[in-house]
């Protein structure tokens, strides 16, 4: 199973990230981090009128962490702030092993990530992004 | 010694031949002969030990105080009554943090190095927070190299206690705590030594080397998980307070005050593990039966040969010391571009065992500039063959994760 | 229950059928199924939990937490991350009257009971000491019996920690915490519970009982020697500081500070104990195979046969309650004109182990007005048999002592 | 063996002990504990030019710390204080089991705690008296 866990999908959004970069029209920030792994990840969004218009992340990581901070980004940019935290939920349902395929389905490519409800050790790196936007969100 | 021979007195190892178990440095496997004593104990022995005046109970008391002796023997302690039985090296080097600092003032200070595993460092780091105490940090080079003139730099006649480890569990680099030791003396100061990582890999023998406390760990020397050691020298531990209270440490107990049992009892609350420390002697005796010099010479020979194998991995920087001597089976080494947790789990795929993180030396960790690393630590018991399927593993790492190579 | 088929799980009483073991309140024997799920856990998943990131530390990790949620389970906690393993009772206590200390003043007051056990006693005493707290002593009667007046008067409006063990484990009395926790949550004050003797011998509910620490140890109750527990409510422990400093309970360390891991790890020092924990799991599972409820049927029947017994012998006064109900098991007694450890060495020449002396118990001593006693304390595996030869053993006693009869 | 350990010369010095008394022209007194056991005694002697005059002891304890006491005294009293501590470290060597027959000889009925040899537990019960008389002499 982990063999074929760094797949296409996962390497290609950890080597070369859409959204990692600065964001200079960011009105949300937070820092959301790993101590056990050393994961450390800088989200910013743009959103306005509660319509997340752009986001990015700064940071380092392993490849899941980082690419599941890449894959959210593509999920959620576009998305209002109510819809980014229902699939918020829905991931973390997926990493517990407790998401309806409907949910995994709405989850798109960041569904790759479904595995690592089967490596507990991992669970922390690929929840860490949303973790944060969450967070950021709802405070 | 017969590598083949020696994998068959080990159960894990022997059920599990395709597993390379190279994170012996976070614990070690153990031979069926400790397992068979903490099981004996259990099924012949079994009573409250020092507590009862029935013959299993001295039987329990006996298999409890002969492997205090077996402990004496194997560090070279001038009496058993030097040997405290704890949970782990960290309960023991905790014990000393607290007892040692009822003596300490304000101003006092401690010297540590960058090197030391969180089990001593926070206990004194946070010693000094309660208490107003100095840290004088010993530092290192990149190399992991502790100098003479390092210590002496943080070695102050304000200070009263000098904690070094022995062997550095991330770099793998022997300090010379007698030379250390002796300058800690010098200056009235009283020398910890952490030997978690050493007592299980070279003869140690505290009398020669001068230390004043040693501590260490059964489970990382072929003993069972709940065994931890701490020494110390008799007219040290006499007169200091105890740490935990309640159970045979005791003398008197009035309402208002209580007076201590004699050396070990003083530092023994509670029910003491005896299992555990039957299990600890049968794993001394194997040291005994396979020969520490032929451990430390068979365990030179992996070492050697792991560090040709990871410099000729691409991408692959060792950290610490450009020798393979000087690491002492332990090596730790990032892989440029791949972050070393998901090293790990590639390599937990091809059933190669290590450790990625920061090895609880989050202090070195940033004097070596990085966040954290892989590491693999050998044992006599480990074979060329599984150094081979590391470094096979390893050379397939970045392809696995999507560099062209 | 069938007797005869429960002692055959139990290799050492299997072994020694002539052997009449009385001695369970000091620690009881160990069924095969918990010596096997120790030796288990060596052979199949030995490795250092927490840290790896292989199947094999996952598996040891996974050992690890089922063994806090069985735990959690047993005494129906709100959440395994209030399960603490400690190494016995002892440190549990120990580790809250260091840490629950960090936060009392000068003249706050502890509350404690006459009957306690060292281990919840002289960390309380020594840290009053320490800190310059008062202690008020919660007296019991002859009969060890706790009234609520009693409590009253010694909790005050400064009291901010009870102290008190749920069953004596000289008397056998049981204390009505659940009344007592009530009073000491009245005045603010927290209340600590010392479930040593209690909770191998009754169903304990912590949530129930309203008590906000429970320490017990694993060896008490069928389970391995090097495990024990503190149970805490969430909310306080995570407001706590850590006692033990080193290994998985860190978050960031610098060489200034510390930050703390989250709840339960932030109490759990050093390589943890994961073998002894799958051992108490198992010995949990016993509990449930032999079912609570028979256990205590069992060990009331044997109660009241003892106490028939031991009353029938001449020149021998049972001390504390005069019915068996009140003893749970555990019988202290005197003989006249023989000393208690006289007593244990000719019980012993018969094949019965008994425990002679204060019991780490010197207060209640005192307070009772002898300097010490035998104990003969009882275990559902136990057989009428087995108390049949304590008592006519006990009868040869003044005859073999020289006393005309 | 510990079955015939409470024999007849142990019990009668227990139960009828000839030193078990207040002493009144005593000079040296000292008392001797067994914190884990309760043995408490107290010894007094009447020491003239280096001679052992007269001794008795009070105190509780087990049947061996009590009968040790008073054969120690039988086997003391009208010996110097030389003499007295060469019994004492006789008595040492053999519950030791390290003792010559022709030391136990020496120490006569005290000889009958031989057996404390093979008893761990009861070492101590049996020393008490002759490390309290050996302090008492010596300091
Ligand atoms: C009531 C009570 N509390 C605490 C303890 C201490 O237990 P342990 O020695 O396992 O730490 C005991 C047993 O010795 C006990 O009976
Ligand atoms: C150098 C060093 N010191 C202390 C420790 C702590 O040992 P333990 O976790 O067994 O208490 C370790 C291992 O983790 C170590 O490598």
């Amino acid at each position: 199973m982990q063999n074929s866990f760094y797949r296409e999908i996962v390497n290609d959004h950890n080597l070369r990230p859409t959204h990692k970069h600065e964001l200079k029209n960011a009105n949300l920030t937070l820092r959301g981090v790993n101590p056990s792994c050393g994961d450390d990840i800088c989200l910013s969004l743009f959103v306005k009128d509660g319509v997340i218009g752009d986001g990015a992340f700064t940071g380092d990581g392993c490849a899941i962490s980082q690419a599941s901070a890449d894959m959210m980004l593509d999920l959620v940019i576009g998305k209002s702030e109510e819809e980014a935290v229902s699939l918020a939920e829905a991931f973390f349902r997926m990493i517990k092993g407790e998401a309806r395929p409907d949910e995994i389905e709405m989850l798109e490519e960041a569904g790759a990530l479904s595995d690592v409800s089967h490596m507990p050790a991992r669970v922390k790196c690929a929840v860490l992004s949303w973790h944060t936007l969450k967070n950021l969100i709802e405070k | 010694m017969n590598t083949e021979q020696v994998r068959n007195d080990f159960p894990l190892l022997a059920a599990n031949p395709h597993l390379a178990y190279l994170d012996n440095g976070a614990t070690t496997q153990k031979p069926a002969a400790v397992i068979r004593a903490v099981e004996d104990f259990y099924e012949k022995a079994n009573a409250n030990p020092l507590r009862g005046l029935y013959d299993l109970s001295q039987e329990a008391t006996e298999r409890y105080e002969e492997a205090r002796e077996a402990v004496r023997g194997f560090i070279n302690a001038a009496a058993a009554k030097e040997i405290i039985f704890t949970r782990n090296a960290t309960e023991s080097l905790n014990l000393l943090a607290y007892s040692l600092g009822e003596d300490l003032r304000e101003g006092d200070e401690i010297a540590l190095t960058v090197m030391e595993h969180h089990s001593n460092l926070i206990p004194w780091q946070q010693l000094a927070k309660r208490k107003g105490l100095r840290l004088n940090w010993i530092s290192c080079g990149r190399c992991g190299v502790i100098t003479e003139e390092a210590v002496r730099a943080a070695v102050t006649d304000r200070t009263k206690i000098v904690a070094m480890t022995q062997m550095s569990n991330v770099l793998g680099t022997v300090n010379d705590v007698k030379t250390f030791a002796a300058i800690a003396h010098e200056k009235g100061a009283l020398f910890v030594c952490d030997g978690a990582q050493s007592v299980p890999h070279m003869p140690v023998d505290v009398r020669a080397l001068g230390v004043d406390f040693l501590a260490f760990s059964g489970h990382k020397m072929l003993g069972p998980m709940g065994i931890g050691v701490l020494y110390g020298r008799e007219e040290l531990l006499s007169k200091m307070q105890p740490f935990l209270f309640g159970g045979e440490m005791i003398e008197y107990v009035t309402r208002e005050d209580a007076t201590w049992a004699e050396l070990p009892h003083k530092f023994e609350a509670g029910t003491v593990n005896a299992a555990d420390a039957a299990g600890l002697k049968a794993a001394i005796e194997c040291y005994g039966r396979y020969g520490f010099h032929e451990i430390v010479k068979r365990e030179e020979e992996l070492g050697e040969y792991a560090f040709s194998v990871l410099k000729s991995v691409p991408h692959l920087t060792i950290l610490g010391a450009d020798e393979a001597a000087a690491h002492h089976g332990i090596f730790s080494f990032v892989l440029e571009g791949v972050h070393p947790h998901d090293i790990a789990e590639i390599l937990n795929a091809d059933g190669v065992c290590i450790r990625a993180g920061h090895h609880c030396a989050q202090v070195l960790m940033k004097t070596l500039g990085v966040p954290s690393t892989v590491r693999a630590s050998l044992s006599f018991y480990n074979t060329e063959e599984e150094i081979d399927r590391l470094g096979e593993s390893l050379r397939t790492v970045r392809r696995r994760m999507g560099y062209a190579e």
